[in-house]
């Protein structure tokens, strides 16, 4: 018996061994984040942060705090404030808008911002010519007049154009960076995941799919920010971040879906942001390149009528959302608030259907998994067609084939989202229906009505607000009649945190980012 | 045909591969019979009764459109069991046939053949089915097209060699002698003797495959909604893990019950056809 | 012995020129054109245009796939469309952090998996036996996305005493990487706390990996034992009054690990494409996550330098597992 | 008759796999003499090697069933010892030598390393007196030199060189009782005389007693003293080698004998037995060989017992038995 004993313990010894292993590694839960750093947790790792080539706001919210605009968003309003520049002149032909420098403001390796550093940031965006090359389309030059004054002469008059230098594509980048280039590439692979600018912060590490680290900058002109350091953490699962968040592991989770914030909101510790935001999720319908009964205003209306917003908007959103009334979302100048607004009505929508002379219609839906409502959402429509007698068969892409399917417009109907990059109905209407546009390039329903074209290129080309009203207010009766998309709903912002950050101010120009350097924790979690 | 009353015999002796072949047989059933067995069409949303919790209208609860979770499992089992038994039996059809015909006739024929199985090996399974079914768009025919030439080079490696040392084993050779054609030595010997192994192989993977179209179901690329797949189910129902874990946690039983059965079916199976590393 | 060295590196050039090829094919078939997906929201045609030269996406198949081979043999594996970076950084990056998860997830399983299947082949058909059996079966059956999130709702939300996501707390700071794997690192770097902290958050993610690993070892160990018992050799010791557990780890488990080495090595091999799902569930950059993302964002260059890393690291760990196998097996030293 | 080292009586004792069982021995009587060399002669399937395995309990615990009889040896009572003390016996007391030398060899350890263990395991020597010990004892079998072969691994041996390292494994602790299953069979004739001059004469040096088995009758008739033949695991005959094979009686040894090649007698045609192998599932009561035999008779269908005809001869056959009165 002794060798069977003698075997027993062996292999007790090496079980013992793995137990401890283990067991020495579990020290306790580290305790709750302190109070002078912030942790968000992101679903995903971003891909790169160069101001002149990124076009997604997720990248923005760690660029727009490292670095600093002509014009700034002033908290919640969606007006233009002095930023780098303390004053501007615009000339009497609306082309040429000069500013005049803040002094004292410097880079995060301490060289000063200059009107040289303005003209080089401009004139490598456009010959990057990326994505924010397309923003700056009306820009012909960018002249120092002297090392604290800077002019932008532009090639037609623009109204957005002072809203556009706001935005992240607006952020001085320190001219140093052109020494950083390699092959050409005038610093893209330097700054794709590094930041040279002036902002609170700048990025310090980037440890790729894990986190992103930025701390205070130095050289920061303005008022010390409270965090010394905030980290973006990578937490791909949803239930992973809920998790983390009810434990004070991290401070916000971005990625917990919209249906289950109600019951986070009644977790200890944890409050949810719920604000209207001017992202809107609509539905295009092919005017002219699907399937040819849509190219009929009758079917599109119907298709409007069959559409079950309250139902959607409780399924998908958990009731954060307001059904939309025409393009224009409420909150922005242009919101017509006596437009017509479709009903659910499937009598109605069946009748439309008999009267355009169309039976048991089959169409698809496209859609991809890049929100993760529209899944729910499609299953949704095809539901509520399918009592309007329309059969909707789901056709689920991935991001980048859907993305050309829609550029080619290989489809019927396809689920959208937007949100306009400036506070001007210019985002939406301009882009939405100019039949110049059509594809990615805004114009997804590839509708076109020569009048519509008139009244939107009309209201692009003054600066009188008042008229630009009545412009784009008659242009919205047109579309909504002739239904060109489905106008679905404007969704809440929403963003659960711990109780004890305070100082967070939402800013529909500025989604998904956050103003760190008025943010602060209060001790009490 | 005794090789099959054999082993069902043999098989209920062995209580582990018993209760093994009753779980099957009831996977079985419940895909055959799923209309009659489900509660609700596994379609029909209601978004008005979403994320209930298990109860006597819907015995495992509803999902975030209000579909009944009980009927859906049920119906996925013919999506997630029979395309993994379609996907497998066309792998193992066409690796045994290309297999041994490199097998028999071997020279440089087989010696490419099997370079290509050694490229497709080096493969990692899953990123060659993902990269498959993302090649050939996101869908359950798709994903099982994707997991058959995944498979592929197993029956192909198995299958050639079973071939290789059948034709050089004596009674073939003499059979040669005789002036028989090669046809029939290949329809009389060869495949006979291939079927043992390759039964075998079959059922140890249809689990394997089973997995294989779950996670891709998780990953986004397998079935497509509104189809009741079990892995899709999870995709989406793991988000509700805190709230509603009934969602997710049923549907995942139902997968590790379903291929442990198929898995400890196929180890009795092999313990048996395969004397060496039997009992 | 050196034969087996110029075969095996011949077969590498053949795989690795195969499977560059298949890629190059399957990933240039698929729908779908990456500038449309990069170009920001509502990109103009010219932008379009400029991105598509950038990376030479129009050029005829052909000529990009010769490009391809010539860079490639200098060892430029081009830059990552999603992220700018040059695609042989970013695997330097992530490799070692797949290595490190498959590691840990394999001693965890050798640990585990040899002494199980040692005792269930010794104790056939006892009742150890069938509970070894139905824990390795269970291994092989249980849906790894499903185990996984179970796994971090017991042991993290319940019990918090395993992290579920990442390789380090965030409060610690990085060890400055000498091999890539952060136990090491954190050892050279002398950083003990990081060290434990870094086993800590191996742990969830190792096991989960591992106990399918565990599953294909103790099946494989028991089926060799048991054939090597039942050899005459066996009976021969027995007969010699050999102690019983001398027998069992000198004549048993000794000749019973050379055909499991074949499968471990296999294994092992099968999981340098990174382990997809339990990366995705666990948070752990690696390999697997990488090449996820990579097919789903059409990323030519960065798929094309996954696999042909990976093809390589197959055929280098097949050869070790043939020197292992040669070192442990007299007959092969003939 | 000098001191018995095995005493075998009525031995019988079967397999037992779910569902079915295989009566493989019944009523098997068998003794060797301290010092002495016995054959146990009989067809493959005959129950010969299982005999040999009972005598150290070394068949499958799972599926042996010990139905009656006992085994003593050297004084201890086999069936009633456990295992532990079975256990000591071998290598030590009870050598054995198989018929397989190509796979008797742990194929991953040396030769010397193999017999330095059985040597430490059997003995208080050191490890240095052990290695020496190994040397010797491959010279004691004739193995030239020693130093080579006990680095070398068995597939580097032939068949011949590795049966005599098995023979120097099982008499390196100068066992009492010597089993050589069928040692020569799968050796080719040249090396058979070797290894049974060796096994001869080491036992004759060591006073060890040799259990020979063989179906070949020219080995024994060479080798033992005294032979038991068996059929179906039922002793039909035994005794002395001289009297069992010039003057068999059992008519199952007759044609035993009649089917040897013999080459002096070139025309006569090899005689083979009718019938065929009975069915031990369900063994017939009544004389075993009955359905073959040709002198079968109306007492036949009673077991026949093993009697003997003289001191040294005994036979299960009432053909026999009839004649004389019975003894």
């Amino acid at each position: 018996m002794k060798s069977r004993l003698r075997a027993r313990v062996s292999l007790l010894s090496v079980m013992a061994l793995v137990a401890s292993l283990f067991i020495a590694a579990t020290a306790p839960a580290n305790a709750a984040v302190s109070r002078t750093s912030l942790i968000v947790a992101m679903s995903a790792d971003l891909d790169y942060l160069d101001p002149a080539a990124t076009m997604d706001n997720a990248q923005w919210k760690i660029t727009y705090p490292c670095y600093q605009r002509l014009v700034e968003y002033n908290g919640a309003d969606t007006d233009v404030v002095p930023g780098l520049a303390s004053s501007w002149k615009i000339s009497d032909n609306n082309l040429v808008y000069t500013f005049t420098l803040n002094t004292g403001n410097k880079f995060s390796d301490g060289t000063e911002v200059n009107a040289k550093a303005v003209k080089y940031t401009f004139d490598r965006l456009l010959k990057i010519a990326k994505g924010p090359a397309d923003n700056f389309g009306d820009l012909k030059e960018v002249t120092v007049l002297n090392p604290t004054t800077v002019s932008f002469t532009l090639k037609r008059t623009s109204p957005q154009f002072l809203y556009t230098l706001a935005g992240n594509y607006g952020g001085i980048v320190n001219p140093k960076v052109a020494n950083k280039a390699v092959n050409g590439d005038m610093g893209q692979s330097y700054l794709a995941n590094r930041t040279a600018g002036s902002g609170a912060f700048v990025l310090t590490e980037w440890k790729k799919g894990q986190f992103i680290k930025l701390r205070q900058n130095r050289h920061y002109a303005g008022k010390k920010p409270a965090f010394t350091s905030v980290i973006f953490k990578i937490v791909g699962d949803a239930s992973s971040q809920r998790l983390q968040l009810a434990k004070g592991e991290i401070d916000i989770a971005e990625g917990i879906p919209t249906d289950q914030l109600a019951n986070v909101g009644k977790t200890k510790g944890i409050v949810v942001v719920n604000q209207p935001s001017l992202t809107v999720d609509y539905l295009y319908i092919n005017n002219s390149k699907g399937n040819p009964a849509l190219s009929k205003k009758a079917v599109r209306q119907a298709i409007n009528y069959a559409l079950d917003y309250k139902g959607i908007i409780d399924v998908t959103q958990a009731g954060f959302a307001t059904q939309m009334r025409g393009p224009i979302p409420v909150g922005m100048w242009g919101h017509d608030r006596n437009l017509f607004q479709y009903t659910t009505d499937y009598a109605k929508a069946k009748s439309l259907l008999s009267s355009a002379g169309v039976s048991n219609l089959s169409i698809d839906l496209l859609y991809s998994a890049r929100k993760p409502w529209w899944a729910s959402e499609a299953l949704l429509i095809q539901d509520n067609l399918a009592k309007a007698g329309i059969k909707v068969n789901l056709k689920l892409t991935d991001y980048a084939t859907s993305r050309q399917m829609i550029d080619k417009g290989d489809f019927d109907l396809s689920l959208g989202v937007w949100s306009p990059d400036y506070a001007d109905p210019f985002m939406f209407m301009n882009f939405w229906f100019d039949s110049g546009s059509f594809g990615l390039a805004g114009n997804r329903s590839f509708y076109s009505n020569p009048a519509v074209d008139k009244l939107i290129r009309e209201a692009a080309n003054i600066t009188d607000q008042k008229k630009r009203t009545e412009l784009y207010v008659a242009a919205q009766k047109i579309v909504v009649d002739e239904a060109a998309y489905g106008y679905m709903y404007q969704k809440n912002y929403l963003l659960p945190m711990r109780s004890n950050i305070k100082g967070f101010v939402f800013n529909p120009m500025l989604e998904q980012m956050y103003n760190l350097e008025t943010m602060y924790k209060t001790s009490k979690a | 045909m005794n090789l099959l009353l054999r082993s069902i015999r043999s098989l209920i002796k062995n209580r582990f591969a018993a209760s093994a072949v009753i779980v099957l047989a009831i996977v079985f059933l419940v895909g055959v019979f799923a209309p009659l067995l489900a509660t609700y069409s596994p379609a029909d949303t209601a978004p008005k009764d979403r994320l209930l919790a298990p109860g006597s209208l819907h015995y495992f609860g509803t999902d975030e459109l209000g579909r009944d979770i009980f009927s859906r499992i049920l119906y996925g089992t013919r999506v997630s069991v029979g395309i993994a038994l379609v996907a497998i039996l066309l792998s193992a059809l066409v690796g045994t046939f290309i297999g041994s015909f490199s097998g028999f006739i071997g020279r440089w024929i087989d010696q490419v053949i099997m370079r290509i199985t050694d490229v497709l090996l080096a493969f990692p399974t899953l990123v060659l089915a993902l990269a498959l079914s993302a090649a050939l768009g996101a869908s359950i025919v798709n994903a099982a097209l994707a997991i058959a030439v995944v498979k592929l080079p197993i029956y192909m490696r198995l299958a050639r060699t079973q071939a290789l040392s059948i034709s050089q084993s004596l009674y073939v050779k003499s059979a040669k002698t005789f002036g028989v054609s090669s046809g029939w030595v290949v329809r009389k010997h060869v495949v006979p003797n291939l079927l043992t192994p390759i039964v075998v192989q079959i059922t140890l993977d249809i689990g394997d495959a089973i997995l294989l179209i779950a996670t891709l179901g998780f990953l986004g690329l397998g079935a497509q909604p509104p189809t009741a797949e079990w892995g899709a189910m999870i995709s989406t129902g793991w988000n509700y893990l805190i709230d509603q874990w009934w969602y997710p946690t049923f549907t995942g039983a139902a997968i590790f019950i379903t291929v442990m059965a198929f898995n400890i079916v196929g180890d009795g199976v092999r313990d048996l056809l395969d004397p060496k590393s039997g009992e | 012995m050196l034969r087996l060295v110029r075969q095996r590196l011949a077969m590498l050039v053949l795989v690795l020129f195969g499977v560059s090829f298949i890629t190059f094919l399957m990933s240039h078939v698929l729908p779908g054109d990456p500038a449309a997906a990069l170009a920001g929201p509502h990109p103009s045609k010219e932008v379009l245009q400029a991105i598509r030269d950038q990376f030479g996406l129009d050029k005829p198949l052909p000529v990009q796939y010769l490009n391809y081979l010539n860079d490639l043999i200098h060892g430029n594996l081009g830059t990552s469309i999603r992220s700018q970076e040059p695609v042989l950084t970013e695997l330097m990056r992530y490799f070692p952090t797949t290595l490190e998860l498959i590691t840990f997830a394999f001693i965890f399983a050798i640990l585990l998996g040899i002494p199980l299947g040692v005792i269930s082949a010794v104790k056939k058909n006892s009742f150890t036996d069938y509970v070894v059996r139905l824990f390795a079966v269970g291994g092989v059956s249980i849906p790894l996305f499903w185990g996984g999130l179970v796994m971090i709702l017991v042991f993290y939300a319940k019990l918090g005493w395993f992290p579920a996501s990442g390789r380090l707390d965030i409060e610690l700071t990085t060890p400055e990487t000498v091999t890539g794997f952060y136990t090491v690192d954190t050892l050279i770097s002398g950083d003990t706390e990081a060290f434990f902290n870094s086993v800590k958050h191996l742990v969830m993610p190792a096991v989960a990996l591992g106990y399918v690993q565990l599953a294909f070892i103790v099946r494989q160990v028991r089926s060799s034992m048991l054939d090597a018992l039942s050899q005459d050799y066996y009976l021969t010791g027995r007969a010699n009054g050999l102690s019983k557990r001398f027998l069992i780890i000198r004549y048993g488990l000794r000749n019973a690990l050379i055909p499991s080495i074949t499968i471990i090595g296999l294994s092992f091999g099968s999981l340098l494409g990174g382990a997809v799902v339990t990366e995705t569930i666990f948070d752990w950059p690696g390999m697997g996550k990488y090449v996820t993302e990579s097919i789903l964002g059409r990323d030519f260059p960065a798929i094309m330098g996954f696999t042909v890393i990976i093809a390589l690291a197959y055929v280098i760990i097949n050869l070790l597992v043939d020197l292992l196998v040669y070192s442990l097996d007299p007959q092969t030293r003939k | 008759m000098s001191s018995l080292i095995v005493d075998i009586q009525d031995l019988s004792l079967s397999f037992q796999t779910d569902g079915s069982e295989v009566s493989i021995l019944k009523n098997v009587k068998l003794q060797i003499a301290t010092g002495e060399i016995v054959g146990l002669v009989g067809e493959s399937g005959s129950g010969k090697s299982v005999t040999a395995l009972a005598i150290s309990k070394l068949l499958p615990e799972e599926i042996t069933r010990f139905t009656g009889g006992s085994i003593n040896f050297d004084g201890t009572d086999i069936l009633k010892s456990d295992e532990a003390s079975v256990a000591e016996l071998r290598g030590k007391r009870i050598g054995f030598v198989f018929q397989e030398p190509m796979t008797a060899l742990n194929p991953t350890m040396t030769i010397g390393n193999q017999l330095f263990h059985v040597i430490r395991r059997h003995s208080t020597l050191s490890k240095d007196e052990a290695r020496a010990r190994v040397r010797k004892s491959l010279e004691e079998v004739l193995i030239f030199k020693p130093e080579i072969v006990e680095n070398q691994y068995p597939f580097q041996l032939s068949g011949g060189m590795r049966q005599r390292v098995v023979i120097a494994m099982a008499m390196s602790a100068n066992p009492a009782l010597l089993i050589a299953d069928e040692p020569t069979t799968a050796l080719d004739v040249t090396v058979q005389a070797e290894i049974l001059s060796l096994i001869e004469r080491l036992a004759k040096d060591h006073g060890t007693a040799v259990l020979l088995i063989s179906h070949d009758l020219g080995v024994i008739a060479k080798t033992c003293s005294r032979v038991t033949v068996l059929y179906a695991g039922e002793v039909v005959e035994s005794g002395n080698v001289a009297d069992v094979l010039k003057n068999p009686r059992h008519p199952y040894t007759q044609a035993l004998i009649r089917s040897l090649p013999d080459i002096a007698a070139r025309d006569r045609s090899l005689e083979t037995i009718t019938g065929e192998f009975p069915d031990l599932r369900n063994r017939p009561d009544g004389c075993i060989y009955a359905p073959r035999c040709p002198k079968k008779f109306e007492k036949c269908s009673q077991s026949p017992l093993l009697l003997g005809i003289n001191q040294l001869h005994a036979v299960a056959c009432w053909a026999e038995h009839s004649v004389g009165g019975g003894a």
